[in-house]
């Protein structure tokens, strides 16, 4: 990845879609092959209903402003999860008060599992949209996705699915599913940051307005008024982060690459392995235990505060971050002021964890 | 595509293909007008037929835009005269798909078989197809009604 | 700026303002000192002035909605001219259509100057803005800056400026200037694609709200509200783009590095010896003929469309760019479909443009 | 900083001041009441003042943060009683710009000198400096009243 990026930067750094100099079609080009491998990755042929965005967070919000906002009547409702990342639950927030609309809630159950009944009672006919994420980032619950929905489809309401925490599992078989809304970020792929993708199901294609207006993004444009170009393009205002697109290329090629059950049975290890160590020192609490969990495990050490916790750990050379993971309302609701998160990809071994394991051993008793 | 190489297809057929294209005037009297707009550079074509019988009887145009696209435009004119609404709407897909470069074409003609030579040419592949896009299009339309 | 880029992607690659681990508090603290870096160079101490975006594009999206939306009325009025970039154009007409305002068009004089008593006579009371770029990107026009942005002060007028294509000819003196919005691209300056900045005047700061919303921006969540952090982290929801803000680092360091003086007299020879030069020559038709031009030369070449010549000059490896350059009002304005656009930096020389000239005249003769 | 002198920082002073935080509890009746929040973590405390005559006659803190935080808010608590507002406002500035690196400080107090030594540790700065700079910016404001 980082050789296409650097490879990008020195010899064929050009703008695309504006100039017709050799180097900038050279960029077109490229930019619009990944487009296309971004399409394929995502199990579909149709390369236009892929838009590059800067991240998971603009997706959304550019699903709320430049689709929901001109749909969203006073009385309806937006259906979201009590375990969604800030990006997956302020813009339905801000919008439902901006619009006098109701944001619904689903809660999670003393597992941290997802309520599926109190989802059912929560759809209604009123129901604009369900934006849910694939694998919370915080608790690592894998929510089921399909049956989600077809609970929706079944009252013709779409499904937003935040997938950043699961785009790079690739064996969670995203690539089948009839969502309606995707969205996900490029550094939770191994590409670059600020890279993104929104992905739109074909039939809401002509119904995701401009948001950012500009450059790169219109047909015509008079003293009177500007006619725009058509769904993704009419999203990309503005010069692109070309480096950071030929990253998310360079990124879906190597996930590609490898072994999708390979990597889901390593994980999905590594996830149970570390559960099951933690759980043998009395101090370490594992904050719920889903059905489904995959990638993710947090804890809290009982009497240290999370944050002096990944300090020493980061001392031993173990990356775990600490905090609230941008999912406040969940840990408001379990009663935790944060946690220490450890995530795994397919570099992590069992070795780490039990290294892991032994640093919060060699903590607890120094802080004693 | 070397740089003579190039100065040869232009020579032999853009330059002239432009310079006197094939039925380049407005024809208000044709029953169907087709917009080709391009975007990326703002050039547009009117492309005015008269079809009857399911046939394109003739085929003129006018507007303004680069060597390349008056050419194209000039020969998809010239070609589409004479076609059954469905001959010119797979005569226009195949013609397109030759230009993503991803399905070959069997180029009986020259004057297509140059256009899709420049398709790689310094990403004007779009002032090929812009024409053909737009006609394909209407007539598939056309079609369903 | 490739190697700064580069390191940090290889090495330091970790999500700011987010975990507390080493990785990541390295990141932070560099993301916050070229924060600095940037104000700095824009004349300010108050690095709590200059938020990262996208782009120019995106800067002036976000004035345009998060700034004055919540503050235009019907009848009120915003001011731009009809040489800006699309990027500077579109926002304002649609802004003000949208809020039954109206959209004043500052025209241009036959040179390609902008008409500073049109300017005067449009600026009323009911101006809620005045949007103008300070290079033109298509006639190369410099636009007296100060001037009008004393015009717009004596009523108390806002005035952002479009800095896109000034922002690296650093002698022009921007950080001297008591604009209200600033706004430029990366790229425009050797740093990478997809960053740019908007400055905004501190007695502005409190009345930029929040664009996107999601992580990183908030003070606190709650299933019923959010509250937002102050500009400019309000602004910046989601994963930065970080290894774009280092390279715009590095790039506003290496600009820091060249004479202001020896720069400007550069670009501003070159610009003249090329306008001498393309005059020569009878087909040649050079665009406009402003009594301050800087770094950039639009012409056309009679009977070659201006594709067609870039094409061709492009084949000699001279990079020159066709098209409506995102400024179609301009083109229209002038009855031009297209131009081709020569532009100059640091790099150039006058060799550069006798190239120019001798394939132009090649392809002159070829064509006939 | 290696691993041991943070171990021994921890030990020697965090640590303690953090489990035995100076006056940890809610003082209702305190007549300055200011929320010291750290949006990065959420963590937050509420400082209770009692002022008289330009005065803080008592310092009390209660609320939710790390060891760092927690100390770091219970020497305020120490320093600051007794104090004069401008001359709990000037330690207040001098202490903080000591964090940034830019201003050095002259310590003479052993507890400040260790905060001031972790400010590079692991991005903890905010954790160190929440608490004074809510209480700096409150009694600037006051002192504008
Ligand atoms: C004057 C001017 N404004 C705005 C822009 C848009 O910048 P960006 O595409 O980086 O958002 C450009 C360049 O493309 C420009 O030249
Ligand atoms: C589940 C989830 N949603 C959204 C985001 C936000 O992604 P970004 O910051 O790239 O916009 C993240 C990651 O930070 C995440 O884990
Ligand atoms: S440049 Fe416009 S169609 Fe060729
Ligand atoms: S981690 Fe919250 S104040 Fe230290």
């Amino acid at each position: 990845m980082i050789e296409a990026v650097t490879r990008f930067d020195s010899f064929e750094n050009a703008n695309i879609h504006r100039g017709l100099y050799d180097l900038s079609s050279t960029a077109t080009k490229r930019y619009e092959q990944i487009r296309t491998k971004v399409a394929h990755f995502l199990g579909t042929e149709n390369s236009n209903t892929v838009a590059f965005t800067k991240g998971t967070t603009e997706s959304i919000n550019i699903v709320a402003q430049s689709y929901l906002s001109k749909k969203i009547m006073p009385g309806d409702n937006v259906i979201t999860t009590i375990m969604e990342h800030h990006a997956n639950f302020i813009p339905w927030q801000v919008l439902t008060q901006t619009h006098h609309a109701e944001l619904r809630i689903v809660p999670i159950d003393p597992h941290g599992n997802l309520d599926m009944n109190k989802l059912r009672a929560l759809i209604d006919s009123k129901t604009k949209l369900v934006a849910i994420n694939h694998i919370s980032n915080t608790l690592g619950t894998v929510n089921p996705i399909e049956d989600i929905i077809a609970m929706a489809h079944k009252k013709n309401i779409p499904v937003l699915i935040d997938a950043a925490q699961s785009i790079s599992h690739c064996a969670l078989s995203l690539d089948q599913m009839e969502y309606d809304f995707l969205a996900f970020s490029g550094h939770k792929m191994f590409a670059p940051f600020g890279v993104g993708i929104l992905q739109v199901a074909e039939k809401h294609l002509g119904e995701v307005l401009p948001y950012n207006v500009g450059g790169g993004m219109i047909r015509e444009v008079t003293n009177e008024r500007t006619t725009f170009r058509d769904f993704p393009f009419n999203l990309e205002a503005g010069t692109a982060n070309i480096s950071g697109v030929i990253g998310l290329g360079a990124a879906i090629d190597y996930i590609g690459s490898l072994d999708k059950t390979d990597v889901s049975n390593h994980i999905r290890d590594l996830t149970d392995y570390c559960v099951a160590t933690l759980n043998t020192v009395p101090e370490i609490n594992v904050v719920g235990s889903p059905s489904g969990r995959s990638g993710i495990v947090s804890f809290t050490v009982t009497d240290i505060h999370p944050h002096d916790v990944a300090s020493f750990l980061n001392q031993d050379q173990i990356a775990v971050r600490a905090g609230t993971h941008c999912t406040q309302p969940l840990l408001a609701s379990l009663g935790l002021g944060a946690t220490i998160r450890a995530s795994f990809s397919i570099y992590n071994t069992r070795d780490d964890i039990d290294q892991l394991k032994a640093s919060l051993i060699a903590l607890i008793k120094f802080w004693s | 595509m070397t740089k003579e190489e190039l100065e040869i297809l232009y020579k032999s057929k853009i330059i002239p293909a432009s310079k006197e294209p094939y039925h380049f005037e407005k024809h208000a009297q044709a029953n169907t007008v087709i917009e080709a707009y391009n975007p990326i550079c703002g050039d547009k074509y009117q492309l005015y037929l008269d079809m009857s019988e399911g046939v394109v009887q003739s085929a003129y145009f006018h507007g303004f835009g680069c060597a390349i696209s008056k050419a194209s435009t000039s020969i998809l004119a010239r070609k589409v005269e004479g076609k059954r609404l469905e001959e010119v709407v797979a005569l226009g897909d195949t013609f397109i798909a030759s230009l993503t470069g991803i399905t070959p074409m069997d180029f009986d003609d020259e004057c297509l078989k140059i256009l899709n030579e420049l398709k790689n040419f310094d990403g004007r592949v779009d002032c090929i197809k812009s024409s053909w896009e737009a006609i394909t299009h209407h007539l598939k339309e056309e079609q369903w009604k």
